[in-house]
């Protein structure tokens, strides 16, 4: 089902910040593009490069992955060795074909429900503008 | 220099300083290079020493652990020594590093050489091994940088083009993994693409499987390619596999101003992280 | 083959007025190991819970999913309800069709059902990969160390002895007691500190649940809650304190006399010494710093020419159980607990660096804690309060408050709690102590919240009558043999000026110093003003994130003496409820090691935030090896694993690649 | 140590503190200290002029600045008001914006910004070299402007010491008091002359009650107003730069000592700082 | 006086037989690389390039493929192989090739044969060309064939001025000639190039001698145990099979596998029938010139096309090996130390 019913997005978010900020989107009715699928995660440092890798060879359009704010991490670092990691990862895959803008980091603390449902709608509108992806795998 | 190579080699043999020394030797064809292992000092007298020795002889320390051993490396070989170090594969104090001092290395393919340099020689930051034990000095006048020509070549390309460009690459691939299997940095017991649980791969040979396969090789080599070079040259099929690496160099330079195997002290990037940084890459 | 239920919850209708649950009950029924769907208007509810229970047993499930509120809501309700039904908890997963999906999609019911049917077959295709986990039982030391002697630890000590529990109560100084010892009295109430706090100390020192190590230091924490390892250092007091009966002559006869600590510099003690009379223990201890003696034998030692200090040793001589011990050394001691307090308390805040006050310039500038010192009847002045210039009493004492408080500009941006009920404590007492003085009070706000505060700080005003002074002191002068206060009150708008004989300085309240050392030593948080940080300021509050370790009295931040009391008693209770178990079970989803797959490259050591990572020898190969007592499960070595080694229990690779694999299928 | 800065007089020191202007190049020439006197100056922008606006309180302030910045050198000016302009200008400045627009203003670009120093500051760094010995008791008197606002002050704004340490580096004896920034009166001195007397004259009280013979000032308005509201007793209110002129053996025509109201010789002669005049 | 194909005719044949829906596999150039693919036209042929990088053992055994696909719908299974119900057109064989496709049957077709491979075998027809010139690598008659041998072959064809000697050496090749347009004339035949020769006299037996020597352990020294020389050759066949599954669907893929690769043969438990970089080396050549001898009874599992010398990275010259194995065998038959 490519681009009917809008890109597809895989999100990774962090149990403690970003999942609960998705809640609470959910518990505020702030309503977000349906395409958007989310995986639980402890933490955004748990996210493994193969994860997001693969989630675009399953046909992803794009990866969001979400954790606490710097400074805020469950863990106290986890998210910025996230941070390094996909500030990596985007241009690489950007180097293959795969636009970096499809692969995001989003800081979503466990109040920001509106920051989440935003998020989505914008990663969703950036997709649409760079349309599906050449190759899906 | 060829003799000074001998000379050392039957000096540490018969010492027994070292177990074995590491060196090129002629191939069957006559023209390009081999490694030879040697365990005797009257071996040593097979030893060469020109540019077509290209390949990274650090990478075999890798099976020789623990085994005192002395291997010749050129300056970009030299950063492996300091790579498995850190990386705690290899003892330093169990090898001799015979370093030689590089003007560049040319293509060679059994049966054929080029007169022109390897590419990726337009890039190496070296003149001389970044850790010797012995150092011996090769005359010849080091090749003008380059830089990464190819590199800036693809980056100017649209996505789409890239995307093209490397499908074209990757269908090709027959995943002999000899690009895994000569390099340095990868010595994992069980490489994640043969893992069968989780399958993360598998064992299809097909374009999105070799995409998969060719980015998370370059991947897991971020922060740690030496940039000898083997991937590219054993590759059967020609697929420019350094410039995925030199994109990572590139980046990981630029981003954290670290160069791989350069000390084995610094922290590579993904094992440390600044407070504040890289908000803009986000 | 797994055996998966899949229980569909209609949420009231939360959910089913948007998804269409019987489509979606339909779509996942043949899905690869499903045998079981259910649908049920609550699934929470009783009824909901018991078809769980009831599927797991006629059905003999072996997975349970879940679909209806979010994880966060919910998981620890089903994960019971399986186990009730013998099932290991950790086979429940939950799909998120209300938060994620009927609460955000209420305007497109279709690609809500959709979204809500690839929502269970992500769940359904995780869940067959879902491990049996049980927790890894924690041995535990039931053995409590109490850092800090005032009265927070004391009290933290206390209460962990009477429950039947060792405790070690570790003190730097030569007493326990700490800064309340210092008080005269205690408001609301005051009571004279010393006669509430006094009976403590020496329960503390008689209760054979507690070891009590004063003049020592913590110095270094390892291992975790349950076994944590912490060496001691016993500081040398040159004195044996099992022959010692503290008896006293050695302190009154001792002629080096020097700047009493404990009197902050106001009054002079022997350079063998018991900081003040009720001391615990009350054993002296030597101060190598001014011992005549010790100086002798540095200069011996140094070989210098010239004229030798006298060897005086009269207290050794005059000693009737011979317990100096001059060649008594330091002394280290190691020892395992299960859990430790950290009371470190407070110091207060360097007034100096209010120039205009003149605080160290004139001597009638003095703190609210020096004043508490001249108040005491064992102070120096045996509780007279009397002008350090000219030991005269004062008629006329002004109080400035917040010294240090609420100035982000030269002090701290916080309030320090105590300071505005004990200038009305003070005001108080010196109208008892002689009628004829007059108090001012400077202040931003009154605060006085706590029982029975309000009306005491009327009292000051009413009984005492303190004049207060709605305003900030702009300089003080001495003008004629007085202290001028030059002010403004901001009530009336103008400058004021009182010709004060004594000015008493609120000083801020401060971490005490070391206590960011104890807090790196037990790899807990400390903020800006280096207070330490609860694990949460609201509903963890003496709790850290380091598990065993909690946080009593003035270290996480100024509070007064009820406060430190209750908070002492908080962290008792938290270290109880540890050591009332012979072994702890820890959250089961810890990070493993598969030593076939590791390589060694350590690089999971580097990122590990918990130092939970170690390396071990198998076959002859050195690999990483998890310490699950420390281990939080985070995943960070799990993700720079290249080889895929070292993974996340409840959150492994296969769990996640699954979920990857399960969509848009 | 600078050995060159450029200096600024300002109007003060051209008319009613010429003994300060005086002093001052004298000092700092026998110190190996050269003023390089900024080329055409104009007014600094201080008293009222810069409550007009932001504009000229920048405009006027930046004309110096500049020329200091084309010089290569640091700006002095020992006047405490056009110090304080300068400084507060400067950092002001630092701001692109409010560059852009004073730059527009000026029709010229400012340049690289120079550090802006108070006579104080280059005296502290140097080693005093005293000929005649300073037997004299001083209250150091800073005032408003050299400390206040923090940011543009070189020291503690409440308890200032950088003049207690220079006088006594000189061999003079300062005396510890309270009202070492307390106002003089400042500008209101035509204005409100009552208030400006109370303010004054007790300042010179607690400088006498801490035992002070003479006080010294880095400042023009605040030797004009103690020196006019003197009190009931007379207290010589010398400009710092006259003292240590007096420790280096210049003499009273040299520092001008003789343009005061109070007039300080009796007293000095009696302390034999002075021997002939 | 022999059948005769000019080049136009060599093309507009096999194009005919594009036409008619053929599937023609023949060397391409793709960016510089020499593989045998299928062509979408005649003129896309590499005619005179060497041989190829891989062999054409790629088309009847291919790297991947689906062997069958499963889907579950409401809960019943459907199975789907994969077939290849076409024909095919091997084009471009040199004799050892030839040779190659011809060992490759002797395991795949011996009953039970291998069913997607017999399956490609029957519906392909193989068309060789001989060999004008010998590169250094070549030693194909050390193995029992030769640069004009048409063994194996359905169609021979030996370059000549201007064109092609045709020779059918089937019925399948008769018939597949039947829509190529042939002259009869007299065409001087070329002198076939003669490659090096190897010392093979009773290879098997010096292996079996020499089993345990330490001269293993030194060769496998410099080995870095990729696939390559595998991956290539003509006759390795080893496979490996994996299940995919992804929501309803299943799919059963055989993959090309190398004796060489870190972890062939682990077992579960991590254990490894041939840790050592000795041992996995020998097992190589072992299972060319001693099990397959011994389990077919006869024929050494090598074409001599010395793809394997070309692509080695490091040098690791089966030619040498059996002059080596030769020269030792010959001093001290089983006298070599134990090596593992």
């Amino acid at each position: 089902m490519d681009m009917n019913g809008g890109p597809r997005i895989v999100g990774f978010l962090c149990n403690w910040c970003s999942y609960a900020g998705a809640d609470m989107a959910g518990t505020s009715r702030m309503s977000y593009p349906p395409n958007i699928r989310i995986i639980r995660v402890p933490c955004s440092g748990r996210v493994d490069p193969l994860l997001v890798v693969k989630s675009f060879q399953q046909g992803a359009d794009g990866v969001l992955v979400a954790g606490c704010h710097p400074g805020d991490c469950h863990y106290t670092e986890g998210n910025y060795y996230a941070r390094r990691r996909f500030a990596l990862l985007r241009p690489l895959l950007d180097f293959v074909g795969i636009e970096q803008e499809r692969l995001r980091l989003e800081w979503v603390s466990a109040s920001e429900g509106r920051k989440f449902s935003r998020a989505v709608a914008s990663f969703q509108e950036e997709l649409e503008r760079l349309g599906p992806r050449g190759h899906r795998g | 220099m060829v003799e000074e190579v001998r000379d050392k080699a039957r000096e540490l043999l018969s010492a027994g300083t070292v177990e074995c020394v590491i060196g090129y030797e002629r191939a069957t064809d006559g023209i390009t290079a081999r490694p030879l292992f040697a365990y005797s000092p009257e071996e040593a007298d097979r030893f060469i020493l020109d540019r077509t020795c290209v390949h990274n002889l650090a990478r075999y320390l890798l099976d020789r652990k623990g085994k005192p051993t002395a291997v010749v490396v050129k300056p970009c070989d030299s950063r492996t020594i300091n790579l498995l170090v850190h990386e705690n594969q290899i003892e330093r104090d169990k090898v001799f590093a015979i370093g030689v001092t590089c003007p560049g290395v040319v293509e060679a393919h059994w049966g054929e050489t080029t007169e022109g340099l390897q590419s990726r020689c337009g890039s190496c930051p070296l003149e001389v091994p970044v850790v010797y034990d012995h150092l011996i000095t090769v005359p010849g006048e080091r090749q003008p940088r380059t830089g990464f020509p190819e590199l800036e070549k693809l980056e100017a390309m649209s996505p789409q083009e890239r995307l093209e460009f490397w499908q074209q690459q990757f269908q090709r691939c027959i995943r002999c993994y000899a690009c895994r299997q000569v390099c340095p940095g990868c010595y994992c017991p069980i490489c994640f693409v043969d893992q069968l649980d989780p399958m993360w791969v598998g064992i299809k040979i097909a374009p999105p499987e070799n995409q998969v396969w060719h980015l998370i090789r370059a991947f897991h080599l971020a922060g740690r390619c030496i940039e000898c070079g083997e991937c590219q040259r054993v590759c059967p099929v020609n697929i420019p596999l350094m410039l995925l690496n030199q994109k990572l160099t590139a980046e990981v330079e630029g981003m954290f101003d670290f160069r791989p195997g350069l000390d084995a002290e610094t922290l590579p990037p993904f094992a440390t992280f600044r407070k504040e940084e890289l908000e803009a890459e986000r | 083959m797994v055996k998966v239920g899949v229980f569909l919850c209609h949420c009231g209708r939360n959910i089913s007025e948007v998804v269409d649950v019987p489509r979606v009950a339909e779509a996942v029924r043949h899905l690869p190991g499903v045998t079981y769907v259910d649908e049920n208007k609550y699934m929470c509810s009783e009824p909901g819970q018991a078809a769980i229970r009831q599927a797991i047993t006629e059905h003999g499930l072996t997975r349970v999913v879940v679909a209806s509120c979010s994880p966060r809501m919910h998981e620890i309700t089903f994960r019971r309800a399986a186990a009730q039904a013998g099932l290991n908890p950790y086979l429940v997963e939950m799909a998120n069709l209300r938060e994620h999906c009927s609460w955000v999609h209420a305007d497109d019911h279709e690609a809500a059902t959709l979204k809500a049917i690839e929502l269970v077959k992500k769940a359904v295709a995780r869940i067959s990969y879902n491990e049996p986990l049980t927790p890894q039982p924690i041995p535990m030391t039931r053995r409590a160390l109490v850092i800090g002697g005032g009265i927070a630890g004391i009290q933290a000590a206390l209460d962990i002895a009477a429950a039947g529990h060792q405790v070690t109560l570790v003190e730097r100084e030569s007493t326990i007691g700490g800064r309340m010892a210092q008080l005269d009295k205690t408001f609301p109430t005051l009571d004279c500190s010393s006669c509430i706090l006094t009976p403590k100390m020496v329960e503390v020192a008689q209760n054979p649940n507690i070891e009590l190590l004063t003049y020592s230091e913590v110095e270094s924490v390892s291992g975790f809650v349950g076994s944590f390892e912490v060496q001691i250092r016993k500081r040398a007091t040159l004195v044996d304190h099992v022959k010692c009966t503290g008896c006293g002559i050695c302190w009154e006869k001792c002629p080096e006399k020097v700047p009493s600590e404990f009197d902050l510099a106001r009054g002079k003690r022997s350079s063998i010494y018991i900081p003040f009379p009720q001391a615990v223990p009350v054993k002296p201890v030597v101060d190598q710093v001014h011992c005549r003696y010790i100086k002798y034998q540095e200069f011996e030692a140094s070989g210098a020419e010239g004229k030798k200090p006298p060897q005086c040793r009269i207290c050794e001589k005059l000693c009737p159980p011979q317990a100096l011990a001059w060649d008594q050394e330091d002394e280290a001691v190691t020892e395992k607990f299960g859990a430790i307090v950290v009371a470190t308390g407070y110091d207060p805040f360097d007034p100096t660096v209010y120039g205009e006050f003149g605080y160290g310039q004139y001597p009638d500038v003095i703190t609210g804690l020096e004043l508490e010192r001249l108040l005491s009847a064992s102070g120096p002045t045996e509780g007279h309060v009397l002008r350090p210039s000219d030991g005269t009493p004062p008629k006329t004492v002004v109080f400035l408050s917040c010294i240090g408080s609420r100035d982000e500009e030269r002090g701290k941006a916080y309030c320090s709690q105590i300071c505005c009920m004990y200038m009305a404590k003070h005001a108080i007492v010196l109208k008892e102590h002689d009628p004829e003085v007059q108090s001012y009070i400077f202040y931003i706000d009154n605060r006085a919240v706590g029982k029975g505060y309000e009306e005491f700080s009327r009292r000051a005003q009413e009984d005492a009558g303190a004049v207060y002074l709605r305003g900030r002191v702009a300089k003080v002068f001495p003008q004629d043999g007085k202290l001028v206060v030059m002010g403004e009150d901001s009530l009336i708008g103008r400058q004021v000026e009182i010709a004060a004989d004594m000015v008493v300085l609120a000083a801020a309240v401060v971490p005490s110093r070391g206590a960011d050392e104890v807090a790196r030593m037990l790899n807990i948080s400390y903020d800006s003003d280096h207070f330490l940080v609860e694990a949460h300021p609201k509903l963890r509050p003496v709790e850290t994130h380091t598990d065993g370790v909690f946080l009593a009295g003035a270290c996480v931040s100024p509070c007064d003496v009820p406060q430190s009391v209750s908070r002492g008693s908080a962290a008792a209770a938290k270290t109880l409820a540890l050591l009332s178990k012979e072994t702890l079970v820890g959250e089961p989803t810890t990070a493993v090691v598969d030593a076939l797959r590791c390589s060694g490259c350590q690089l999971c050591l580097e990122v590990c935030p918990f130092n939970a990572i170690s390396t071990q020898v198998v076959a002859g190969r050195t690999v990483a090896s998890v310490n699950e007592g420390l281990c939080k499960g985070c995943g960070l070595c799990s993700a720079v694993c290249r080889p895929a080694a070292i993974g996340v229990k409840g959150s492994t690779h296969k769990q996640l690649l699954a979920e990857v694999a399960s969509l848009w299928t | 140590m600078t050995k060159q800065v450029a200096y600024f007089p300002g109007c003060a020191l051209e008319g009613s503190a010429r003994e300060y202007d005086v002093s001052t190049r004298r000092v700092f020439a026998a110190l190996g200290v050269e003023l390089l006197e900024v080329p055409d100056w104009v007014c600094c922008g201080a008293s009222s002029t810069h409550g007009r606006g932001q504009e000229v309180a920048l405009a006027l302030p930046a004309h110096a600045l500049r020329a200091a910045s084309q010089m290569g050198l640091p700006l002095m000016s020992p006047c405490a008001m056009c110090y304080s302009r300068f400084k507060l200008a400067s950092l002001e400045l630092a701001h692109p914006e409010a560059r852009a627009r004073t730059e527009a203003a000026l029709g010229q670009d400012i340049g690289e910004l120079p550090s802006v120093l108070h006579p104080l500051q280059v005296l502290d760094e140097i080693a005093p070299q005293a000929t005649v010995p300073l037997d004299i008791k001083v209250a150091s008197y800073y005032g408003c402007l050299l400390v206040r606002p923090p940011a543009a002050g070189f020291d503690d704004q409440e308890n200032p010491t950088i003049m207690d340490r220079i006088v006594a580096g000189w061999g003079a004896q300062p005396v510890s008091w309270a009202f070492k920034t307390e106002c003089c009166g400042a500008g209101m001195a035509l204005a409100r002359p009552d208030m400006v007397a109370r303010l004054s004259r007790r300042v010179l009280e607690q400088a006498r009650q801490a035992g002070a013979e003479v006080v010294v000032v880095a400042c023009p308005m605040c030797q004009a107003n103690l020196d006019l509201y003197t009190g009931e007793k007379d207290t010589p209110v010398l400009y710092i730069t006259q003292l240590i002129g007096l420790a280096l053996g210049l003499s009273p025509r040299e520092l001008m000592l003789g343009r005061h109201l109070i007039n300080p010789l009796p007293l000095l002669r009696a302390k034999g700082l002075v021997n002939h005049g | 006086m022999s059948r005769f194909l000019s080049l136009d005719g060599l093309l507009a044949w096999l194009d005919g037989l594009l036409k008619e829906g053929t599937v023609v596999v023949a060397p391409t150039l793709v960016e510089g690389v020499s593989l045998y693919q299928p062509v979408p036209a005649a003129a896309e042929i590499d005619l005179d390039g060497g041989a190829t990088v891989l062999s054409p053992k790629e088309w009847l055994f291919p790297q991947s493929h689906t062997l069958f696909t499963v889907e579950r719908r409401d809960g019943a299974a459907e199975l789907k192989e994969g077939t290849f119900d076409g024909r095919a057109v091997l084009f471009g064989l040199h004799p050892c090739d030839a040779l190659g496709v011809h060992l490759m049957d002797v395991p795949f077709l011996a009953e039970p044969a291998d069913a997607s491979y017999r399956e490609r075998r029957e519906r392909t027809a193989l068309v060789g060309l001989s060999c004008t010139r010998c590169r250094p690598e070549c030693f194909c008659t050390s193995m029992g064939t030769a640069p004009d041998d048409p063994a194996h072959l359905d169609v021979m064809l030996t370059p000549v001025e201007g064109g092609y000697a045709v020779a059918a050496a089937s019925e399948k090749g008769e018939a597949l000639l039947a829509s190529a347009v042939l002259e009869e004339k007299a065409v001087p035949l070329p002198e076939p190039p003669v490659p090096d020769r190897l010392p093979t006299e009773d290879l098997p037996r010096v292996f079996r001698a020499l089993f345990g020597h330490a001269y293993w352990g030194r060769v496998a020294d410099r080995c870095i145990h990729c696939n390559i020389c595998s991956y290539v050759c003509p006759t390795c066949y080893c496979f490996d099979v994996r299940d995919y599954s992804r929501g309803n669907t299943a799919e059963r893929v055989q993959s090309w596998e190398s004796c060489q690769a870190p972890g062939f043969a682990r077992i579960a438990g991590g254990y490894e029938p041939r840790p050592s970089k000795a041992a996995k080396m020998r097992q190589r050549f072992a299972h060319k010139f001693l099990y397959f001898p011994e389990a077919f009874d006869g024929p050494l599992s090598c074409t001599g096309c010395g793809r394997c010398v070309r692509s080695c990275p490091v040098n690791i010259d089966i030619r040498e090996i059996i002059g080596d194995l030769q020269r030792i065998g010959v001093s001290s038959v089983g006298s070599g130390e134990k090596q593992d």
